[in-house]
Formats: structure tokens, C-alpha cells, sequence
């Protein structure tokens, strides 16, 4: 093979672990036969190379012997590679210099034949030497890191780790699309299994943060586009015109009473009807009125006009236009939270068209004594109160034929609860849940459950509905009861659909434009489904929330102060430190056929269309060399891990 | 009576064959009940759709050949269109009515049509009948 | 009786891991395999086993992580689709593709580990020494350059 | 213009309405039906098992005589023909083993035909070229609703009709494909363009009790009687269907459905096929109104219906 630099100077040092290694492997031998072989300046071996006086032997010999690189033939590098690159560094030798030959949980401790194993360690340590001999000395990859935040989405999620993120010093930006922040949770009547309420405990985190000093809270805004890489991110973001000067008004509402336009209110899930100069909500943070332009008469006083003649503060102007900066971010924060399943897709449960069969957070809002029957439980087409309630779980999940496969997680406890609740408020009705399992796992959550039967006396029916129909005042539910194997038909009043969780209706392009990674179902994906579960497959970006899947308000929170604590982790340094064992390109060789972009999982090559090259931002690579086993040209070679080294590693092994 | 579960050749043969007639996975089934829940003669049958596939992912060969369910079923679909995980039910009950012992006696046939009803009946009515009904 | 040379890569993460607990294990398992750490199974390309068969291994054995637990997300399933894509093209080469085997061993099985090396080994030991057909292997090497 | 139609053996025998109906609405249209040389029998029902391969023989011997016609595609009206038809169709193009099997039957089928006939052409595999259309999907990719209320004599004036589509049309939809099985909109398109008004109940897709009206009565009365009861309690003047089967159990079947049912006063049943006809202009005399046993001749009455804005 070419490219072999015979000028190195390599020690080789072989270790006896007491009888460990040289119970079995004849080290002697082995260290004698080493002296020979190509670019060994100097080979000994030594009881315990990891001691004390073993490592000053080490370095006294580096030094000595003028070497410039090492194999220490010992056990698993995993042990005590960073003890050796330590000793090699004061000898002032680079650590990239140094090569661990695993000798014992790979050799003498695994085979008998004294002969063999000796054998088997004098080819293990000359393939080390070869591949030591063409051993880069590396400096680990350095990037300034732009210590300040972008979170994006304002449900509990962002707000929990913009809030920690802000608490550890740092200044974050909390992007929400919406007029105000709060999210999903806001809309909840009261929580499981505690049953607190919602907007008691959510509100003060709300004013928390738009009053924390490191917060910029950037309401009716959202993320335009994202470039740069981890530590240094370019973010535009587009501020839509709210038509209304926050800091003006003064929520004296008399706009909303001149309002001519009627528009189904989205805080109530269309329950009820807001105007199109509106607060979603009383406790809405930021505190102001905000003109939606889409149902507005036409931001115009000639047509109307009435919000801006009433408006005594003069906080109304029509002539706001959208504007787009740019913010400079060392990390993201993506908590873009989720969305209900359409109940358009059932058709076999009415389709949306039976206006008492409603999902679960159409329900919140019924229980809520903020919501719009002031937390009497009345059924939308009459206002009745229902006096048998049906509530269907898994309608849409679990379904891998047409609908969601997964289980959306939190419904078995929010159904309990809705039960439960109903049943505090209706004492006489009937609720009836239909199940398939009940998933209660989790803190006091099979408790709850167990009380929504045993005090409650709700009745659960073990069994997916088929078909629900309105017939006259009724809605009709044709079940089964798999238990007792009865078909089952319940005349109900209302009926409470536990829709599947979805990704966010629209979020799909918004996580286009950050290039972040998804799974097939759109929700984000973790850098490693064990290990790395609050960070993205792409360096620099977070996940908190149900933006990653479905999760109940605790491991929503938990999730999010994670994301926080590793964005901590990250600014923390000054300046990033990376592997510097990644894979660069060799321009001259690269023909540019973008094969190895597409073997990374990181993002980290792109093609530089005009120079016809792929570019790699070394940071970003992670060094796995997928990318290099597939590049044709051999462009792409891994620092310390080049083709040619395992090429040379490879006849030693088989050969030496 | 309590029943013994087995495990044998030819418990998994049955399997097999039912998996094999009706192209479904059988064990797909998570048993969730929408078949029977759906089904517009569930009220008749003695043993529910869902039981059905149960029997078979049971192994209970026997339960299921000597149901009247069989000949219940109308091949409507119905159970079909609304299974989370796409089985077709009425394949999985044309397979185990294959199974059924072919010198048995026909659940219906040509001979059983009412006289009175064979001349104002539909054509496809009788040839249906007969061909799902009848070896 | 003959000994056939085997090559072994294994991933850093996973099979490496699992050879380490096989050895704290004291499993005793065939001398034969030499391993070579690289940092996932999809840094391994199929002309490094070309390579090592050209060099003397009679087999040539890749460890990897299970489907899903890859520490690069996908790198096994890389290496999935080129082994199975290279084992067509060793038949063509007369290279009988029951020479070069894939698995997926984790960390927690160094008892795998240990009973796959002995197995192959055999395996190998069967189907004897490779016999190179050079002319084959040239026109390949020329293909590539 | 000529297109082959497939009527099946019901529509030959017992209910000629919806045959008669369907070729005089066709010739409002300028079409000519042509029915394929010696067909035969379905088989009513498409056989679900794997093994049951014979089964798929009949219904592609009718499919393959289109094909040696030069025709491209061939309509139906009977809902247990279409799903057989269909469905064996696709069966063969999906499924290489069944492709052969199949056309070996065909084979041999060709040369007994030959021996009898004295003819002796060369086999072609029958690959599923020909594509089986119902006639509401005809009538809505072909023909163009544009062109039928263009044609329109007697537009219905808006009378609130049930369309009835029962299991066969529908499902499985996979091999069906005319629309989300329980959410479907072909059959109510139809009656928009005939000048009715298709009346939303929650049984359109619900069956009607099928040949379970012979083997188990009671049943069948159940379902039908389900079916037309939330037909009529949603407004529907008259229920409409394109299966022969579902005309029997609700239509001559009524009856019988009175009388377990006190509380149901009877409902009309149309073929869509009539409607069709009526709109377009044919008389009421040829439309096999005797072949009711609810009467419908009320539904079609001479006197100019009312303008109706399209």
C-alpha cells in the first residue's frame, strides 16, 4: 500500500496486568518480536503499564527515545485510553498519537492455546503499529458559541424551558404564533390525577415569563427560516401585525363591543364566538386586544372602522405591516406542540356532522368554568345537560389501517377524568367509557382510574365502538362488550370522542424550514431513543413536548427543562469542543456525486453547487464514516480511521 | 370444564391453515371488538366475530367449526372497513368454513331454498347462497 | 486440522462492547477471529473485505448494533443493505458468500458473541481455505480504481 | 357510441326493471349497449379463500370475451356483479399465481369451445386490460354530469331521495376504490345531477340483511327495515339502490318488514337506474313500475316538475 511513512518513531509497550495478560500470552516474546517490525523504535513490556511507574515509564521513554507514537498492548481501551493519552500528553506527545492494543478481554482472556493467543497478540499490536504509523496528530474541532436561546412554540413546554433556560443566565427568545402564550394546557378545565386547575397553575408560569428579565417574548411571530449550525444559528422571524400597540391598551374592550364581525372563538374550539378584535382569553399574555385582519371588515375606516374611532388610548392602527428580523442563537428549543386528529376522518362516528358528538378538548372547554357554558356541562346543539354521556377511547389511534398506529398515551387518563368530572357535575347522569385497554401507567394515575369506577361508577365497556349515528334527540353508539360477548347500543345524550394526537396542523413546513428531523408521523425525532431524548438527530436543535409525540403535562415539563439543561450543557463552553476524528473531504478527489450526503444522519455535508464539491461542517460530524465507506472517489477519508489505515491494519492481521 | 391449552403440530397446522386460506394474520388481532360491534347479525351468532378469530389465535379448533357463526355471516365487509388493523373477518370465516368437514352436511343447500320463495328470488340470491353455504 | 483466518470489524458501540463482556466473562471461544475496531459496522466498505480476503482471510465477519439501537441512528442499516447487496456479488467473484457474515450482537451479549465466533469458525473451517480466483479479484480491483 | 354492459343473469330473469331502466336511459345518452358474446353467470359471490382460484374463472372468461370484442372497459349495474367482477380483475394483476392458474382454466375452456365451435383462434392470457365499471362511475367519469342535466327533461324538483349504497359497492374499498367506505359521495353526486335532493342518513353504507333473508328472515327484516326506517325518519321520499338483492329485501320484502315493525309506514324503492330513465325522458310505462310491491308510480308524475336551478 502507498503512503507509508516509515520516518515515525513508535514504542510499543506490553503489559502483563499481573498474570492476566501474561498468564496466557507470552509477552516477552511478544515484546522481542515487536522490536523488528517496521517503525518500532522501541519495545518492552512491563507488569503494570497502568501504574504509576508504568505510566512514568512511558513518559520517561517518549521523551527518551524521541517517540511519536505509542501502543500500549493492554486491556480494553475503554479502561484506560484516557489514562495513556494523559501520560503521552506530559510527555508531550498529542493523544491522537496514542493506540490501544486490546490484548486481554480479547485475546488472553478468551483463549487457552498459550501458542495461539501469543500469536493472535503480536497481529493485533502490528496492526495497531501500522495504523499508528499513519496517525494524524488532531486538535479537537473549536466554534464560539452564541450563548442565547430560541424556543418555539409558547404551550407549557416552551414556556418551561425558556423559563430554565433564562434561569441559568442565559437570554432566550420564546417564539409563539399565536396572540398569547399558553398553549394547549390553557384550554384544560382541570388536570389529572390531582385534578388542579388548569389555568391556577399555568397562569403564573405565563406572567412568570413575560415578566423574567433574560425573556424576550415574541407573541404573533413566527419562525421564517433558520441558517448557521450549532453555537451560531441565523433566525428570521416575521412579526405579524397585530393592529393593536400591546403596550397601548389598556383592555378597556370597548373595541370588542363595536365589532361588527362575528367569528367562531378558537379558545373555545368554535363553542362559542369571539369578535374579530378579540383577547382569546381573560388571562391572555401578552394583556392586549389584537385585530385579526382575516375576519376584519378590511383594516379599513371607511368600510368600518368603529374599533379605531372608539379606541381612546388610540392603540389601533391600521397601517401596521408585517416585518421580518433577524436574531442571532446558539440553541433551539423546538416545542411545537400537537393537534387532535380530525373527526372528518370517521366517518363511522358522523364525521363532525352530529354536533353532540365532540372530542376531549371540546369537552375541556364545556368543563371549564372559564369555557362557554361557564363550566355547566350542556350539550352544543341544544345546551341540554346530557344525562348519559358516552366517551370513546382510541378514535384514531392504534388504527395501523387507516388512521394513527400509536397510542396517543394520555387519553385512558384524561377520559377517566372526564368521566369523573362529569360525573361530579351530573351526579344523576350515566357515563359510559368504551375501551380497549386502559394505560394508566404513571404517578397515582391507576388510582385515579380505579376511584373514576369504584366511587364514580362509571362504566367501563370493554370493547371499540363501531358506529355512532343521531336518531331523533339521541346519538346513537353501537358498541360490543368483549367481556361478556354482548353487541351493545347506547341511547346517549352526547358523546366524548378521545381523538388521537397528531402532530401540529401545519408545523410540517415550519420543521422543513429548520431541516430538523421527524419520523414518519411528523413528530420529531431524538438523537437516540434512549440515550439522547431531549436533543435532535441535528446539533444545536432541543425537543420539549408533545412537538416529539404524545406526553401528559409532567413528562411535557420534565422533557422541556431537560432540552433546558442541555442547552445549559451546551453554553456552558465558551467555545465548542468537537472529535476531531470526523470525515473530511479531499476536494481534488471529489467529484461532487452528493452520495455521501445522503448517508448522513447529521446534516453535516452539503454539495457547493458552484465548486461542484460536498462541503462538511465538522462540527456537525459526528464520525460515524458511513460516509466514507460509500464515497467512490475515496474523497471522503476519516481523520486517524483512512482507508489506507485499515487497509494496512488489515494485512498485519491477516499476514503479520 | 376447564380447557386445555395446546401447542402441538396441530394446533399450529389449523393456524396455519386459517392464515394460509384467508391471506390474514390472525394474530394481528388485538382484539378490540369493532367486527362484532358492527356486525348486523352479531345479535344472531352464537359466537361473536371477534371470539372467532380468538378461537382461532386460541387454537380451539373445534369452538370454531361448530358455530353457527359461519353461516351467519353475509360477507357484508362492514367489519372489514372499520378493523384498526385491516383484517378481512369475513376471509378468516370463508377459511374456516373451508376447514369445515367437506362430507359434512351443506348449512344450505339448493334443496333448502323455499319452494314458494324460489320463483320470485334474485338469481345471484340462490347461486350466492349456495356457494358460500353449501360444499 | 485447518485454521482458518478470520477478519473480524466490529462496531465500537455494540458488538466491540459485547467481546469486551465476553472477555470479563471468561468465555473461552476460537483464537481465530482478529478484531478490528471501527467506529460503526457502516464504516466498513465492502472493498476493506474484498481487501481482507485478498489478504489472506479465509471469512470475514462484521458485528454490529441491533436494528434500532445503532449509536448513528442507521449506520446498521447501511451496513445491512451493502452486505446484502455484496454477498450477490462475492458469489460472482467465487467467493462462496457464506465467507462473509453480518450480525447484530449487542453490548449485554458477550455470550453471543462468544458462540457466533466459535460457530463461524466452523463454519469456515468447513468450507476450507479460500481458493482465490485472482483473475476475478484483478478485474474488480480495476474496476474500482 | 357502443359500450359493453354486463347485465348478469338476476337482471334476465326476476328483475328486468333495472335492465329495461338502464338500456332506455342509455339511449337518452346516445349510448348503445352491447352485451359480450355467450356470457355467462359471475358467480354472485368472489371467492375469499386462496384456494377457491376456480371460482375467479367465470367472471374473467366474461371480462376476457370483452377484451377479444376490443373493449376496453364494460359497465354493470348490479352491485354482487361489479364487486365480482372487479375484484377478480384486480385479483389476477396482483397476483401472479392466480394470473396463471386462471388462465389455464380459460385455456382449456378456449378449446372445448373450439372443438363445439369450429373456431380456432390462439389463446391470449387474459392479464385484467379490461376495466369493470359500475354505471354511476361511468355515468360520472364518461359520460359527465355536465352532459346529463344538459339532457334533463323532467328534473326531479328536489325530491328528497335516499341513495342506498348496502355492502357490495363499497368495501372492501381497497379493491372497491369508489370512496371512503363510510363517508361516501358517488351515489349522492348522481341524484344532484338528476335534479333530486340526496337526503344524508347514517345507513347508506349499513347492509340490508343480503341473502340472509332466505337462510335467517328475521335478520334480514331487521336490517332492512333499519336501513329504510332512517331513510324515512331523515326525509326521504323514496330510497334508491343499484342491487337487485337490496330491491328484494326492502322493495318485495316490505311487507314483511310491516309487519314486525308497526311503527314503519312504508317507504318506495327505486332502482337508480329509473330515476335516470324518468329524467331523461322515457315513459313512465317502460320503467317496470308493475315489478314493485311498494308502489311508486306516485314518484313520477307527468306534470312539469319544477324549475330547478342547477
Amino acid at each position: 500500500m502507498k503512503g507509508q511513512k516509515k520516518t515515525k518513531r513508535i514504542g510499543v509497550f506490553v503489559c502483563h496486568c499481573g498474570v492476566n495478560i501474561a498468564g496466557v500470552v507470552d509477552v516477552e516474546k511478544v515484546a522481542k518480536t515487536l522490536t523488528d517490525y517496521p517503525g518500532v523504535a522501541f519495545s518492552t513490556n512491563y507488569i503494570y503499564v497502568c501504574s504509576d511507574p508504568g505510566q512514568q515509564m512511558i513518559i520517561d521513554t517518549i521523551k527518551e527515545k524521541k517517540l511519536d507514537g505509542i501502543i500500549v498492548a493492554a486491556c480494553s481501551p475503554t479502561l484506560h485510553e484516557k489514562t495513556f493519552q494523559e501520560a503521552a500528553r506530559l510527555a508531550g506527545l498529542n493523544p491522537y498519537q496514542i493506540e490501544i492494543a486490546n490484548i486481554r478481554e480479547q485475546d488472553s482472556w478468551v483463549h487457552v492455546d498459550k501458542d495461539k493467543a501469543t500469536k493472535k497478540a503480536v497481529k493485533i499490536i502490528k496492526a495497531h503499529v501500522e495504523k499508528a504509523v499513519r496517525n494524524e496528530s488532531l486538535e479537537p474541532i473549536k466554534v464560539e458559541v452564541h450563548r442565547r436561546a430560541l424556543v418555539i412554540g409558547g404551550g407549557i413546554s416552551g414556556i418551561q424551558a425558556a423559563l430554565d433556560i433564562a434561569d441559568h443566565g442565559y437570554e432566550v427568545l420564546l417564539v409563539e404564533k399565536n396572540p398569547s402564550i399558553g398553549g394547549k394546557m390553557i384550554q384544560l378545565s382541570e388536570t389529572f390525577p390531582t385534578l388542579d386547575c388548569s389555568q391556577c397553575i399555568m397562569t403564573p408560569k405565563m406572567v412568570e415569563a413575560s415578566r423574567h428579565p433574560r425573556i424576550k417574548l415574541l407573541t404573533y411571530h413566527e419562525v421564517e427560516s433558520v441558517s448557521g449550525f450549532v453555537g451560531n444559528f441565523k433566525v428570521r422571524i416575521k412579526k405579524k401585525p397585530r393592529y393593536v400597540d400591546a403596550v397601548l391598551c389598556n383592555l378597556c374592550a370597548e373595541c370588542e363591543k363595536v365589532c361588527p364581525q362575528i367569528v367562531p372563538d378558537e379558545f373555545n374550539m368554535g363553542l362559542s364566538f369571539r369578535k374579530a378584535i378579540y383577547m382569546p382569553f381573560p388571562q391572555a399574555v401578552p394583556g392586549t386586544y389584537t385585530l385579526d385582519a382575516e375576519h376584519c371588515l378590511g383594516l379599513n375606516p371607511v368600510r368600518c372602522g368603529k374599533c379605531k374611532d372608539v379606541c381612546e388610548k388610540k392603540a389601533i392602527s391600521y397601517e401596521m405591516q408585517e416585518t421580518i428580523f433577524e436574531e442571532e442563537v446558539g440553541a433551539i428549543v423546538v416545542a411545537t406542540g400537537y393537534d387532535l386528529y380530525s373527526m372528518q376522518a370517521l366517518g363511522e362516528y358522523g364525521g363532525e356532522k352530529i354536533p353532540d358528538v365532540i372530542n376531549g378538548l371540546e369537552f375541556e372547554r364545556i368543563l371549564s368554568a372559564s369555557g362557554p357554558t361557564a363550566g355547566i356541562i350542556r350539550r352544543p346543539s341544544d345546551g341540554k345537560v346530557p344525562k348519559s354521556v358516552v366517551f370513546v377511547q382510541c378514535s384514531g389511534s392504534r388504527d395501523t389501517e387507516k388512521h394513527n398506529p400509536y397510542c396517543s398515551k394520555i387519553c385512558c387518563m384524561y377520559t377517566a377524568k372526564h368521566a369523573m368530572l362529569y360525573k361530579h357535575r351530573v351526579p344523576d347522569g350515566q357515563a359510559i367509557v368504551f375501551y380497549i385497554d386502559v394505560r394508566t401507567g404513571g404517578k397515582a394515575f391507576d388510582e385515579f382510574y380505579q376511584r373514576t369506577i369504584e366511587e364514580d361508577k362509571v362504566l367501563y365497556i370493554r370493547g371499540k365502538v363501531s358506529k355512532i349515528f343521531k336518531d331523533g334527540d339521541k346519538v346513537v353508539v353501537w358498541g360490543v362488550d368483549t367481556l361478556t360477548g354482548k353487541k351493545v347500543e347506547v341511547e346517549a345524550d352526547m358523546v366524548v370522542l378521545a381523538m388521537a394526537m397528531v402532530k401540529a396542523e401545519g408545523v410540517g413546513d415550519l420543521l422543513r424550514k429548520l431541516k430538523i428531523q421527524t419520523d414518519i408521523h411528523g413528530w420529531l425525532a431524538e438523537a437516540h431513543p434512549k440515550l439522547r431524548p431531549v436533543e435532535s438527530l441535528n446539533a444545536g436543535f432541543y425537543l420539549a413536548g408533545c412537538a416529539h409525540g404524545p406526553k401528559d403535562i409532567p413528562e411535557a415539563v420534565a422533557q422541556a427543562s431537560a432540552a433546558a439543561a442541555k442547552v445549559g450543557d451546551l453554553f456552558a463552553q465558551k467555545e465548542l469542543s468537537h472529535e476531531p476524528t470526523v470525515v473530511p473531504v479531499d476536494e481534488d478527489k471529489c467529484s461532487g456525486c452528493a452520495i455521501c450526503i445522503t448517508m448522513c444522519p447529521y446534516q453535516a455535508r452539503t454539495l457547493d453547487t458552484e465548486r461542484g464539491v460536498v462541503v462538511v461542517n465538522e462540527i456537525l460530524c459526528e464520525g460515524c464514516g458511513a460516509c466514507a465507506a460509500a464515497c467512490p472517489s475515496g474523497a471522503a477519508q476519516q481523520r486517524n480511521q483512512t482507508d489506507d489505515q485499515i487497509f494496512s491494519m488489515v494485512t498485519a492481521m491477516m499476514k503479520g | 370444564m376447564r380447557v386445555k391449552l395446546k401447542a402441538g403440530p396441530e394446533v399450529r397446522k389449523f393456524i396455519e391453515r386459517v392464515e394460509e386460506l384467508s391471506g390474514e394474520n390472525v394474530y394481528a388481532c388485538y382484539q378490540c371488538g369493532r367486527c362484532s360491534a358492527g356486525c348486523p347479525v352479531a345479535s344472531e351468532m352464537d359466537v361473536l366475530p371477534n371470539q372467532v378469530i380468538r378461537l382461532v389465535q386460541m387454537g380451539l379448533a373445534e369452538d370454531v367449526l361448530h358455530s353457527k357463526t359461519l353461516f351467519l355471516c353475509a360477507s357484508c365487509f362492514t367489519c372489514q372497513s372499520r378493523c384498526p388493523k385491516g383484517i378481512d373477518m369475513a376471509r378468516v370465516m370463508e377459511a374456516v368454513r373451508h376447514l369445515l368437514d367437506p362430507k359434512g352436511a351443506d348449512a344450505f343447500g339448493p334443496g333448502e331454498i323455499p319452494p314458494d320463495l324460489a320463483n320470485e328470488l334474485p338469481q345471484q340470491v340462490m347461486v350466492a347462497l349456495c356457494r358460500k353455504f353449501s360444499k | 486440522m485447518f485454521e482458518p483466518q478470520i477478519m473480524s470489524f466490529l462496531c465500537k458501540w455494540c458488538t466491540s462492547a459485547a467481546a469486551d463482556l465476553a472477555g470479563t466473562s471468561r468465555l473461552h471461544y476460537a483464537p481465530n477471529p482478529v478484531n478490528l475496531r471501527v467506529m460503526c459496522s457502516s464504516r466498513v466498505d465492502p472493498q476493506h473485505i474484498l481487501y481482507a480476503f485478498k489478504e489472506g482471510a479465509d471469512g470475514v465477519f462484521i458485528g454490529g448494533c441491533h436494528p434500532g439501537d445503532c449509536h448513528y441512528v442507521e449506520g446498521n442499516y447501511k451496513t445491512l443493505r451493502r452486505v446484502t447487496l455484496f454477498k450477490r456479488m462475492l458469489d460472482d467473484l467465487g467467493i462462496d458468500s457464506r465467507r462473509l457474515r453480518l450480525e447484530w450482537i449487542s453490548a449485554a451479549e458477550g455470550k453471543k458473541y462468544a458462540q457466533v465466533m466459535d460457530e463461524f469458525t466452523e463454519q469456515i473451517r468447513g468450507l476450507g481455505p479460500l481458493q482465490l480466483n485472482e483473475n476475478a479479484l484483478m478485474k474488480e480491483e480495476e474496476k474500482d480504481e | 357510441m357502443k359500450v359493453h354492459y354486463y347485465p348478469g343473469c338476476t337482471l334476465k330473469e326476476k328483475t328486468t326493471a333495472l335492465d329495461v331502466s338502464t338500456r332506455e336511459a342509455m339511449k337518452c345518452l346516445d349510448i348503445e349497449l352491447v352485451e359480450p358474446e355467450g356470457w355467462t353467470c359471475c358467480g354472485a359471490e368472489y371467492p375469499l379463500t386462496e384456494e377457491k382460484i376456480v371460482g375467479l374463472a367465470a367472471p374473467l372468461r366474461v371480462l376476457r370475451q370483452v377484451r377479444e370484442e376490443n373493449g376496453d372497459f364494460v359497465i354493470t349495474t348490479c352491485s354482487f356483479c361489479y364487486a365480482v367482477l372487479k375484484r377478480a380483475n384486480k385479483a389476477i394483476k396482483d397476483d401472479p399465481l392466480k394470473h396463471k392458474r386462471v388462465n389455464a382454466y380459460l385455456r382449456d375452456d378456449i378449446k372445448i369451445n373450439a372443438l363445439t365451435k369450429e373456431k380456432t383462434t390462439g389463446f391470449e392470457d387474459y392479464n385484467g386490460e379490461v376495466r369493470v365499471l359500475h354505471l354511476l362511475e361511468y355515468l360520472r367519469d364518461h359520460v359527465g354530469y355536465q352532459k346529463i342535466r344538459s339532457r334533463l327533461k323532467r328534473p326531479f324538483g328536489g325530491l328528497p331521495i335516499a341513495a342506498y349504497y348496502g355492502c357490495r359497492l363499497l368495501r372492501p374499498a381497497k379493491d372497491m376504490d369508489l370512496g371512503e367506505p363510510d363517508d361516501p359521495r358517488l351515489f349522492e353526486e348522481f341524484l344532484e345531477a338528476v335534479g333530486a335532493t340526496p337526503v344524508d342518513y347514517p345507513f347508506k353504507q349499513e347492509c340490508c340483511g343480503s341473502y340472509l333473508s332466505v337462510s335467517l328472515p328475521d335478520a334480514a327484516t331487521e336490517a332492512s327495515y333499519r336501513v329504510l326506517r332512517s331513510a324515512r325518519s331523515n326525509g326521504a321520499a323514496a330510497i334508491t339502490v343499484t342491487c337487485p338483492l337490496c330491491f328484494y329485501n326492502m322493495d318485495r320484502r316490505q311487507d314483511k318488514i310491516k309487519e314486525a315493525f308497526l311503527d314503519f309506514p312504508g317507504l318506495p324503492v327505486l332502482f337508480f337506474t329509473q330515476i335516470l330513465a324518468w329524467a331523461l325522458g322515457v315513459e313512465k310505462t317502460v320503467l317496470g313500475l308493475n315489478q314493485h310491491a311498494v308502489p311508486a308510480d306516485d314518484l313520477f308524475r307527468d306534470a312539469p316538475a319544477p324549475e330547478v336551478t342547477l
